[in-house]
């Protein structure tokens, strides 16, 4: 009944894209399409949860549409069931949020037909169950958002990255296309049913793996496959961005699990060591990349880059445990990953809400010329705080859960036997505890530099708190956070099916253990109680404020910082983004991104300013996309020539063409 | 079919790919239009033959057809077009007359290769006649990518015909051989009159630029 | 079909009205009256042909209507229709703007309807022999229509692809000649040697090594016809020179037509288990033509010649798809063969009007059309969209069905065909993003436009995309089969 | 009802951690004033400090935004909630099951979150260096630890902090190669976390040299009170961790009787006492390195760590 309903849910959405285009032209269409979508996402993702924590036997349908012998397969089992909790819950927070943020849209037409598609594409997306209507809406998805990231067409390189995003996006589409092709076999079974009875061989298993990596991996954004992403989610509209990065990132992750866990039929050895080198590249070139920028939405792009690199982290160590049998930690490092979905489309969608608040109120996205926003955006800066500091995984919040049991799940791999693992294993924890503390302070960066401190512009100096949708939403995302950083074991337990379904095994229970903590493998190797930590935290902090209010004096006085004597410090002597960045980029932009300072002092007596130009280069655009883009612009230039020829010379083609084939002709028998 | 058939038919049939090597040879414009004239004659004797051993009155009208438009009128038409652009100079060959025979010499062979495997079972007659009609194809097109000059390239084009009209004929039997004929020789009236209409001076292709590739469009 | 006592042929209907209509247009003079004429011929025409459909007539010596070229008439005549409605608002502009004079567009209504019977004519044809006049017509009067503005560059194209269209004709011929020769000794001399219905039940018993050769020429005739890549010459400058409801014609029937006679041949080699398969040849021409069109789309500075291109990159699709054979690449190729002529002209209607408005081919001088002419502006991106292969449009699934059915069998083909189409869609977006996106450049005056065609056809083409009717499809697998 | 008393040992526990950390600082202040010839402040002048600033007035700056005012208490709470978590003078308490190793960087990690936050609040380059520079040491220093804390981890086969130390005291331990470079990685951590001498000076307020100092440059009054006083506690953190894992000898085991209890704090004092005064002695007898040349420093103790790990991976007996 669930995919039913779920289904009649993905029809309204696509229903309400023509609708939209029909009722663009009037003001009331932005509350009318966002409100629509809100009722039949918030009744999707009740139909989703139902069937998720309801553990129900999964359910498919047929529909006549699709490939005409082979007629739409749609299925809801538990992996699609969570899968689209997160698509749901991402759509109702993103739909919530545009209420507010909707209306300074300045061509709604351009963006509200589109929306609601985009929503139906990743929901069908999750409920395919063959392989044509799984491409369909999977292309049908970046489709959709391709025309969102170009709504606003008249800024160049908003066009420029939609059209690397839909290259990318196609390229991906193909990969994967190639892959159902090795899957469905020569007689073109494209069902997923019929895959999952005939499992391919070894080396087709090992190319579909490959394939769903480039496929999947360039959608989601592993590293070398990440180019669009951070310049195309920032510049779709702020709800969308949040999407994009929260919602469709992780239907990418969902594309790879379905085809290497579900279809590809049993893992090799070496698979695990492929995708955990892949992704312990990607989370530090992502958080790398994030500590470089300041624009703040680029900067949560390339964030999610390595948000992605942990949860790959985590599904590659599951594959290692599932090789060698281990299906309990293969469990533990599963539903690590799919934690790690769930909490990067909260806080991931939180901070892009926030930061299209901070866009719509001073209408500037580089932080070099924000700042100061707490005093004028209070509640904006207090749920941002939250946001960032769940994904610095800080304690008491959701972050830390997840990287938690990742943690673990390493500390379970010396005993796989495969040699590669032992080596990689542990470098790619370091890799992991190194993003992890980048990550902090890109955090520190983004939220110091853009909410704290003086305003560095006019335009930050008269910035006005956002409307209340917008802070609902966000709020409502911040409470979600810290109730998976406090009850952690009520969401592990509700992703056991998932993990059930998947690998044939689940985590332990988590209600055993006293005060609910979190128990991942047994009572005396490790817990962590999150409620336990934020009583703590609260309490002390309490009793601390207690016995000084108390104890202390409360005088206060309000005085001028203390800046050395300088007779008027302007805002421009405060750390900016980049500066902040420096002593990082130092240490490892020299090596990543061959980042080099050339300072130019005046000489003395001389009153021009100094300069100090930063150089940085995308190592991996210049060493993989310029190549390419150039090898083709040479070929077409080449062959360009044969447009200009005589026609004795295209004569002369098909005489030879005739000739050619004659001589094969008369060589071949 | 007595032998003394196949040998009259063959022979016409060889004398045409000699005439069409003849036609390679030439290298001035009014040699070449003799050549052709005879060529087109040969043509339509070796049609007649045709009509004559099928016993198949309608491939009299082919040959003369091929007699009269072929062998008369295109000729003087483009003798007084010659004359009127006053190209009858020397003719730019883009390969050397020796490099063109071989190449000839080489499309002969390849014909014969590709026809000879024909399985002897279809009569040898039509098997050699194929040979013959696909080498005075090949010669033809061959004639017209070695040219530059814009009526050079016609004459290869309509000796190329004539293959067409031999192979057709030496199908025994085949329908719609004179309506095909007749739709060829509209086609090189088209051709003709596109010449003169278009006024195309010298050449297609010319060294310095010709009437035509200056507006190719689309320019780099 | 009998109504009302007089035996009414469906397929005389096909072939009459356009002719009767042709010398009729040919003598009216006034615009008005001829454009209204021209679309009532090509909807007559049409519900003839739908008439076909029912009731499919018994083959007779000169024609035949059997599952291959049901569809492919009904097809033609629908495009042929669509494009007379939008013919008529185009050269009514062209008109207005003197580009075109009254007697060369009673010229051209007639050239108009005698392209319909010749297209007609080679589709219903049973005798090859017929069936090559056909396409030797249709070529002859596209050949005039091009050469129709008289501008300089317009005589080029006419002459360019005079040439190249005769010598392609001349070795179709060559070809016809000896499938006849190849009967002959099995079926006997005269007629019957050259009836398709007959030569299809008796191939197998040709001689394998005269058919192969055969089969080499009638590639190069007909596909120089279909615009395969290295004898692809005239086709861009015939589309971009000529008036756009000729290019949509060309792009979106002709190339098909010239297929359709190809596929006819193919289902001779098929059934001839000693011939030489002459599925490798069309791969190798298939994919050169992809790869080759595709790189060509980048340089492209004139809006018709860059769709040109793409229809030579979409032929090698489909020429590649009935190389590889077996019935999934089959029914996709014959899918694709429908889509692309629907979304082909459906594009080329939308850039009849923007070349009109904008008052230029240049793509240079277009920008920001979906601000200045939105419903166009997201008619092309439609049209792109389609064309490029992205859901939910039709050729999607016709390639997905290739790419996947091919990735099985022959892993390297499918990356190259891969590269090709990546290729393509790239090209196709770097320029639509010039034009559609950015600051509006150009006049931005209204247009006035028929925008019924082009909707129509996307409409079309986007159920095909979702669902397909089963009797077309049971049509398609059954002439899959067929094909071999 | 055995929770009674177990209530009030680790009530006893998060008392004696939040008494002894001034005396610690002051004992180290006095061990240095004594190795360079001089008087040095009495031992119990951290508590004098801290009583003087409770009474001072608070000087907020003009951008001074309620984060800023907040901080101090959430900073205090974090390391707090971590020091009492870590075995002092007996394991097994009744909370230690609460939050593994890891959390307890986390905590600090949360600490060092915040305090970098409050630096860059005022507005001022101070504060911005400070912070900058405290991210740059963090973004080593982290991973660092976290490797400590693998190779820990899997020579107890836990991540849990008593267990670890129960572990360590047991003869099972032996000694091992990863035991030593990890020790050794954890001292380079611990001095680069406080803020000791190669890396930063405690003692100085000159601009160029400060980071933590930098950070808390805007605070006074109560708040500073309460940050000295966090300082001191994470000081006596890293000792009592170092102290719990690699000099376990004392340790009341879990629920033993009072006499235990009280060698366990004897043992605890003592070992106080001589961290504190190797600690000084260290500092007396190195110089503070160049800012950037920390990074080689901690990337030492991050190498240190991994190769700890890697070891520990390869094969069971290192």
């Amino acid at each position: 009944m669930t995919l039913t309903l779920v289904l009649a849910c993905a029809a309204a959405l696509l229903a309400l894209a023509p609708a939209a285009v029909i009722v663009s032209r009037s003001p009331a269409a932005t509350p009318l399409i966002y409100g629509a979508s809100l009722i039949v996402t918030a009744i999707s993702l009740a139909a989703a949860l139902a069937h998720l924590l309801g553990a129900a036997a999964p359910f498919s349908v047929t529909l006549p549409v699709g490939l005409p012998w082979l007629g739409a397969h749609f299925r809801i089992d538990a992996l699609a069931a969570f899968f689209l909790v997160v698509v749901d819950l991402g759509a109702f927070g993103a739909s919530l949020f545009a209420l507010g943020y909707g209306a300074h849209e300045t061509a709604p037409g351009r963006v509200l037909p589109f929306y609601p598609a985009f929503l139906a594409g990743m929901t069908l997306v999750v409920l395919a169950d063959d392989a044509f209507t799984f491409l369909l809406s999977w292309e049908f998805m970046s489709l959709s958002s391709w025309a969102l990231v170009v709504s606003h067409h008249r800024v160049p390189d908003n066009v420029r990255a939609g059209y690397i995003y839909l290259l990318m996006a196609s390229f991906g589409t193909l990969a994967l296309l190639l892959a159902f092709g090795l899957l469905a076999g020569v007689d073109g079974l494209y069902g997923f049913a019929q895959m999952r009875v005939a499992h391919p061989s070894a080396t087709f298993g090992a190319l579909a793996l490959i394939l769903a990596l480039i496929g999947a991996g360039s959608k989601a954004g592993l590293v070398p496959l990440h180019v669009w992403l951070p310049l195309a989610h920032p510049a779709a509209p702020s709800h969308v961005s949040a999407l994009m990065s929260g919602v469709m990132t992780k239907v990418a992750v969902y594309g790879f699990v379905r085809i290497v866990f579900d279809l590809a039929g049993p893992p090799a050895w070496w698979w695990s060591i492929l995708v955990l080198a892949l992704a312990g590249v990607t989370t530090v070139m992502g958080v790398l990349y994030a500590l470089m920028q300041h624009d703040l939405k680029r900067l949560l792009a390339y964030h999610t880059v390595e948000n992605i690199g942990i949860i790959f982290i985590g599904l590659g160590l599951a594959l290692a445990f599932e090789v060698y049998g281990m299906t309990f930690a293969a469990a533990l490092a599963f539903t690590a990953a799919l934690l790690h979905v769930f909490n990067h489309s909260l806080f991931k969608s939180l901070l892009f809400f926030g930061a299209g608040a901070v866009l719509n109120s001073t209408g500037e996205r580089d932080m070099e010329h924000l700042g100061g926003l707490i005093h004028r955006m209070p509640r904006t800066a207090f749920v941002f705080l939250i946001g960032c500091a769940a994904i610095s995984a800080l304690p008491p919040l959701n972050g830390f859960v997840s990287e938690w049991l990742t943690f673990q799940a390493i500390l379970l791999s010396p005993q796989l036997p495969s040699w590669g693992l032992k080596l990689l294993v542990p470098a790619v924890g370091a890799l992991l505890a190194l993003s992890a503390a980048l990550a902090a302070a890109c955090f520190v960066k983004a939220y110091g530099v853009t909410f704290l401190g003086r305003p560095r512009t006019p335009v930050a100096a008269v910035a006005a708190e956002t409307d209340r949708f917008s802070l609902a939403a966000m709020f409502l995302l911040a409470s979600l956070c810290l109730l998976v950083g406090i009850l952690p074991g009520l969401f592990i337990n509700a992703l056991a099916p998932v993990s059930a379904m998947v690998l044939g095994g689940h985590m332990p229970a988590q209600t055993g253990a006293q005060w609910l903590a979190l128990v991942p493998i047994a009572e005396s190797r490790s817990s962590y109680d999150g409620l336990l930590v934020f009583v703590f935290m609260v309490l002390s902090g309490g009793l601390a404020a207690i016995a000084i209010h108390r104890l202390a004096s409360d005088r206060l006085r309000r005085a001028p910082a203390w800046d050395c004597g300088y007779p008027d410090a302007s805002p421009a002597t405060q750390y900016t983004a980049m500066s902040f960045a420096q002593p990082i980029r130092r240490v490892f932009g020299s090596v990543v991104f061959a980042a080099r300072e050339h300072g130019e002092m005046p000489p003395p007596g001389d009153v021009r300013p100094a300069r100090l130009t930063v150089t940085i280069h995308d190592l991996i655009w210049d060493a993989l996309y310029a190549p390419i883009a150039a090898g083709v612009g040479i070929a077409a230039d080449r062959l360009n020539s044969l447009q200009f020829l005589t026609i004795r010379q295209f004569l002369t083609l098909v005489f030879c063409t005739l000739v050619i084939l004659l001589l094969v002709l008369a060589i071949w028998s | 079919m007595s032998s003394i058939d196949f040998d009259v038919a063959h022979l016409l049939a060889g004398s045409l790919v000699l005439f069409s090597f003849l036609e390679l040879y030439q290298d001035r414009l009014y040699a070449l239009l003799n050549i052709y004239a005879l060529h087109a004659l040969v043509l339509a004797a070796s049609v007649a033959w045709q009509a004559f051993v099928q016993d198949a009155p309608h491939l009299y009208v082919t040959a003369f057809i091929a007699l009269v438009f072929k062998a008369i009128v295109i000729p003087v038409v483009l003798h007084r077009i010659i004359v009127r652009l006053g190209i009858h100079r020397e003719i730019e060959t883009v390969v050397g007359v020796g490099l063109t025979m071989l190449a000839g010499i080489g499309l002969v062979a390849l014909s014969m290769v590709v026809m000879l495997r024909v399985t002897p079972g279809a009569d040898p007659l039509a098997r050699e006649d194929l040979a013959f009609a696909l080498s005075v194809v090949l010669l033809g097109l061959l004639m017209m990518i070695t040219r530059r000059n814009a009526v050079s390239q016609v004459v290869g084009f309509m000796s190329l015909e004539n293959g067409l009209v031999l192979a057709a004929t030496g199908a025994k039997g085949m329908p719609l051989v004179v309506e095909i004929s007749i739709a060829f020789s509209i086609l090189i009236a088209f051709i003709v009159i596109g010449i003169f209409l278009f006024r195309i001076r010298e050449r297609f292709d010319t060294v310095d630029v010709g009437v035509l590739d200056r507006f190719r469009g689309d320019r780099r | 079909m009998t109504l009302a006592g007089v035996t009414f042929n469906p397929v005389a209907g096909v072939l009459l009205v356009p002719a009767v209509a042709a010398a009729l247009l040919a003598l009216l003079p006034g615009y008005r009256v001829t454009a209204r004429l021209n679309v009532l011929a090509t909807a007559l025409t049409f519900a003839c042909a739908l008439s076909l459909l029912f009731g499919k007539p018994q083959p007779t010596a000169y024609f035949l209507v059997d599952d291959l070229n049901g569809t492919f008439i009904v097809l033609t005549t629908f495009v042929g229709f669509t494009t007379s409605i939008f013919s008529a608002s185009y050269i009514g502009h062209e008109l207005e703007i003197g580009r075109l004079t009254p007697p060369f567009v009673r010229f051209y209504h007639a050239m108009y309807q005698v392209l319909m019977f010749a297209m007609n004519l080679a589709l219903v044809a049973n005798n090859i022999g017929l069936m090559w006049v056909a396409i030797e017509l249709a070529t002859l009067t596209t050949v005039l229509m091009v050469g129709i503005y008289r501008t300089h560059e317009a005589l080029e194209a006419a002459w360019k692809y005079f040439i190249l269209g005769s010598v392609g004709i001349a070795l179709a011929l060559f070809g016809t000649i000896l499938v006849y020769m190849a009967a002959r000794p099995v079926i006997g001399e005269g007629l019957d040697a050259m009836v398709w219905s007959v030569l299809v039940k008796r191939a197998s018993a040709f001689d394998p090594a005269l058919l192969d050769v055969a089969f080499v020429f009638l590639l190069l005739g007909y596909g120089t016809k279909v615009g395969l890549a290295p004898l692809h010459a005239w086709l861009p400058d015939a589309h971009a020179e000529g008036p756009t409801p000729i290019s949509a014609v060309l792009s979106g029937l002709l190339l098909n037509v010239a297929l359709y006679a190809l596929l006819r041949f193919k289902m001779l080699m098929a059934a001839n288990a000693g011939a030489l398969a002459p599925g490798p040849l069309m791969v190798t021409l298939g994919l050169l033509s992809l790869v080759f069109a595709a790189f060509m789309l980048y340089r492209r500075r004139d809006i018709k010649r860059l769709f040109a291109y793409s229809s030579i990159e979409h032929m090698g699709i489909i020429t590649f798809a009935f190389g590889m054979g077996g019935p999934l690449a089959n029914f996709a190729g014959l899918l694709h063969m429908a889509m692309h002529s629907l979304t082909k002209s459906a594009i080329f209607f939308a850039v009849g009007h923007i070349a009109q408005v904008k008052g230029t081919q240049r793509i240079a001088d277009m920008g920001g059309l979906t601000e200045s002419h939105p419903v166009l502006g997201w008619g092309l991106i439609l049209g792109v969209v389609a064309i490029a292969g992205l859901p939910p449009l039709g050729i999607f699934t016709s390639e997905f069905l290739v790419v996947s059915s091919t990735f099985a069998r022959e892993p390297l083909l499918a990356l190259i065909l891969v590269f090709g189409i990546l290729l393509g869609l790239a090209a196709l977006f770097l320029r639509l993003n010039g034009i559609a996106f950015g600051e509006p450049k150009g006049p931005t005056g209204k247009a006035q436009a028929s925008y019924a065609p082009m909707f129509a056809h996307l409409a079309i083409v986007l159920t095909a995309g979702v669902y397909m009717p089963p009797a077309l499809v049971a049509w398609f697998q059954n002439v899959a089969g067929l094909l071999g | 009802m055995v929770l009674i008393p177990d209530l009030a040992v680790q009530g006893a526990q998060m008392l004696l951690v939040l008494v002894l950390a001034p005396l610690l600082t002051g004992f180290v202040r006095k061990i240095k004033a004594r190795l360079q010839r001089r008087q040095g402040p009495p031992i119990v002048q951290p508590y004098r400090d801290l009583v003087r600033l409770m009474r001072k007035e608070v000087v907020l700056a003009d951008n001074a935004s309620w984060l800023f005012r907040i901080i101090p208490y959430l900073i205090f709470a974090a390391t707090w909630v971590a020091a009492s978590l870590v075995p002092t003078f007996g394991t097994g308490l009744l909370f230690s099951w609460a939050a593994d190793l890891i959390a307890i960087i986390a905590f600090l990690g949360n600490a060092r979150f915040f305090l970098a936050l409050a630096g860059l609040d005022v507005g001022t380059s101070f504060g911005g260096i400070g912070s900058s520079r405290e991210m740059m040491i963090a973004s080593l220093a982290e991973p660092a630890m976290i490797m400590i804390v693998f190779t820990l981890a899997l020579i107890a086969g836990s991540t849990q902090l008593s267990t670890m130390a129960e572990f360590m005291a047991s003869p099972a331990v032996g000694l091992r190669v990863s035991l030593a470079l990890g020790l050794f990685a954890l001292i380079m951590v611990a001095i680069a976390e406080n803020g000791r001498i190669p890396v930063d000076n405690p003692a100085t307020h000159l601009e160029l040299t400060m980071v933590h100092e930098a950070m808390v440059l805007e605070y006074s009054g109560r708040h500073l009170a309460l940050i000295e006083l966090t300082a001191s506690l994470k000081l006596l953190l890293y000792v009592s961790i170092i102290a719990c894992l690699f000099a376990p000898w004392g340790l009341a085991a879990a629920g033993a009787g009072w006499p235990a209890l009280a060698v366990g704090v004897a043992a605890y004092v003592a070992k106080l006492a001589a961290g504190g005064f190797l600690l000084a002695v260290f500092e007396t007898s190195i110089a503070k390195m160049r800012v950037f040349r920390v990074p080689e420093f901690l990337g030492a103790a991050l190498m240190l760590g991994l190769l700890a790990t890697l070891l520990r991976f390869v094969s069971g007996s290192f």
